[in-house]
């Protein structure tokens, strides 16, 4: 049985440690903020300028000079702090931010990632997905293995790219494969509960590994 | 040595004129400086270049400039939230340049700081980096981007002085202190005008010397984009964790 | 996730080896991270490349690790005030790389935001432009400089909470924001220790993200090297003009 | 008569205007904010990372962490800001402060300018120099016309430069030249009192023009 968004992004939050700054995109990512255990600190990085992001307010105390990088309002904890963007992309680049998770349209087993432009439709921008996927330590995309019956998994990205050689693993609906930079290539280390290994070959363009230790 | 005008109107006269280059506060409705755009629709130049992170949302913000069609082009990171920008975008009548978030705001500190080029990583490989230099730094492969400088910054501040030093308040600092240092002038609309001394100088985010002109907008509009709530009687386990769904 | 440690000795525990590149926070005597600095003689750690503006002087500050020799080399833009350098360098036992004041700010900045090289006009012609690429912008010569980062970062705060977030007091600020953002390690000194929240997170200058270590110094060592002053009786006619002779 | 030190500070404050953001270095320059006119509005930057520096304090009320960049202990104004060093020279590399007025060694009549080491002698360190003169809109240098009966304004300067072709006036206790950057060179506009334009030529190695409006 395939995993539920949900249960995607609770297998995201595993990627956690105590101590991370972390940098969820928009979609399932957000969710992950669901699953950090308790007890676990991590500071959650906005792009707009904002260090340790709180939950949604609560109703009646929105502020219009408090939101995350999605526009929504959000709210302040002890540890935030905020500073400029210039300062808030300094810190993405400069690879200080431990991990990033977000959502892809296309992933590939060169590390390569497509989400931000699809050739003959409206082109609504980047945002700060580039400069996420070029300078956080650990990139972790979160997507659903197929779309329309096609492999979001592949070995080439065809849509223009967002990031070259940039992703450390893939989390799809499916199984988590993890992704040598370095040249190593895919390799599935999770199945989804049910999943089987021909089932995911089947459904994957993209050539991969199978690690000996591999888990469902 | 007065910066301190009566008005909107008054903070922007003598330094508007077709086809100038403008940066823009602001990262979608938070914190942009609504009251000057609005007195730059009011005095009708055209053809502008507008370097904003976004392109407002329809009626609101920078969309309020697009309406009235005097932009030419937007540099930009992100303008997916406005109709009509879709609208003449298609129609041909106005040009985007896309920039990757952080790259756009590091060319802005850069004009500001009189580096004309820096190095990124971002965008290697994509075809942001086409017609761009790539150059090698110990083993990885970087981007040359330029810095930018604009004709006028108009931005927008939680207090300013007389001097011209700014605070801002929470995330609607964003784009505004490094767009107040790369504008040949640069206009700041604060929410509370205040005298010289009044705010602490270990607080002051843009010293007063970047800041030109500076006017007092008491009626300053701040729009919320997605209002986001939580129910009060949900238990506030993700408090400390982030962003709770 | 505990940032805050014991002592200065605690909190370099494990950091530190010999040849390794640390970057000293601080201008002249103002702002430096002074037990931080002891805590490195103690552990007595050689041949170290250290990054920082000035070198201390004479058993003060940076003059400290100078007088114990474990300094092989600093990364300076002026160490004037300093007899046991000048010896150390006359002997040949000593190296120095001079930056421009600027420059060297501007490289750490940039080695702190993932920026491996920037072009700057500063020392253009000059003799620190030799060997180094020039490159013309718009009718302009520049100097490509490259970023720096150090293995470890030590700097001096007047407050900072357990998160690791950080304030300065006036212009002992200087090099300390910037340095801490370019440490693989970043080791900071305050004066005063709190809880998260106690500081307004408009206010705070370095974010948590820049800081593993924190030690709270109540016995902060904080030296005047030009005591200058002005007589009372004296007429204060140049007070809001600046600097009186 | 030539300007004694005190009179070619005053000379150099009368290039100041309201509202200026100045840098001035040590030395004769430090004396230039004794002759800023009253009632004009004029911010010292202290590439230490304030602006808006004050005088002096009084006695017993130094303050250790209240520096400027000659590292003397000052006051803080009630339009003052503090930033740190990387943001205090993108303001001055920025082309932000107005005027920069400076001691030097040797300037030339292209511009260039010299005052940071004499090979042979132990080498101290440019500071700021370099960035000021690199970065500010207009340099001014004030120094003695000669040293040891050598003339410091040269056609070239023979000690390492501090800047290369950065100078736009410079004012001696002879007199006060301006500079063209873009190529014309060195005019006399102003003799000091009772010095002769026979007197200034005998003592100047630089090649120089003599403004129409000539003053004495």
């Amino acid at each position: 049985m395939p995993w539920t968004r949900e249960q995607m992004a609770a297998r995201a939050a595993k990627e956690l440690k105590d101590g991370f700054y972390v940098n969820l995109g928009i979609g399932i990512p957000t969710l992950v903020s669901n699953y950090i255990p308790p007890g676990m600190s991590v500071q959650l990085q906005s792009e707009n300028g904002m260090l340790g992001t709180g939950p949604f307010p609560f109703e009646g105390e929105e502020d219009s000079d408090l939101i995350n990088a999605g526009k929504q309002t959000v709210t302040e904890l002890p540890t935030t702090s905020y500073f400029n963007s210039a300062d808030s992309f300094a810190m993405i680049r400069g690879g200080h931010i431990d991990i990033a998770i977000l959502g892809a349209m296309q992933g590939a087993e060169n590390g390569d990632i497509a989400n931000w432009m699809i050739p003959g439709k409206l082109v609504k921008g980047m945002g700060g997905a580039m400069d996420l996927v070029g300078g956080v330590k650990k990139v972790v995309v979160v997507m659903e293995h197929s779309a329309k019956g096609e492999s979001k998994l592949m070995r080439r990205c065809r849509l223009p790219l967002t990031g070259a050689g940039v992703v450390d693993m893939v989390i799809t609906d499916l199984g988590v494969f993890t992704l040598d930079k370095a040249g190593g290539g895919l390799t599935l280390i999770e199945l989804a509960p049910d999943v089987t290994l021909d089932d995911i070959k089947s459904k994957t363009e993209a050539n991969f590994k199978v690690a000996n230790t591999l888990k469902q | 040595m007065n910066k301190v005008y009566a008005d909107a109107r008054s903070a922007l006269a003598g330094l508007l004129k077709d086809g100038m280059i403008i940066m823009a506060g602001g990262f979608g409705l938070c914190g942009i400086p609504e009251q000057l755009i609005l007195a730059i629709r009011d005095a009708g130049v055209k053809n502008l270049t507008v370097v904003s992170n976004n392109a407002g949302v329809d009626g609101k913000g920078l969309g309020i400039l697009l309406d009235s069609r005097q932009v030419k082009k937007m540099i930009s990171s992100y303008v997916g939230e406005n109709k009509t920008f879709v609208n003449q975008f298609l129609a041909g009548e106005l040009e985007i340049e896309f920039n990757p978030q952080g790259t756009l705001a590091e060319r802005i500190r850069a004009g500001g700081a009189g580096i004309p080029a820096f190095f990124t990583k971002t965008g290697f490989g994509t075809q942001i980096a086409e017609g761009k230099d790539v150059r090698e730094f110990d083993g990885v492969r970087y981007v040359m981007e330029r810095g930018i400088v604009a004709d006028l910054s108009i931005i927008h501040a939680y207090m300013g002085d007389s001097e011209g030093n700014l605070v801002y308040r929470k995330t609607a600092r964003n784009f505004n202190p490094p767009m107040a240092t790369a504008g040949k002038v640069t206009v700041a609309e604060v929410e509370h005008l205040v005298k010289p001394g009044d705010i602490n100088p270990d607080h002051i985010i843009t010293p007063g010397i970047y800041v030109q002109r500076i006017v007092h907008v008491s009626n300053a509009i701040k729009h919320i984009e997605q209002r986001t709530v939580r129910k009060r009687e949900k238990s506030p386990a993700a408090i400390g964790t982030g962003v709770q769904a």
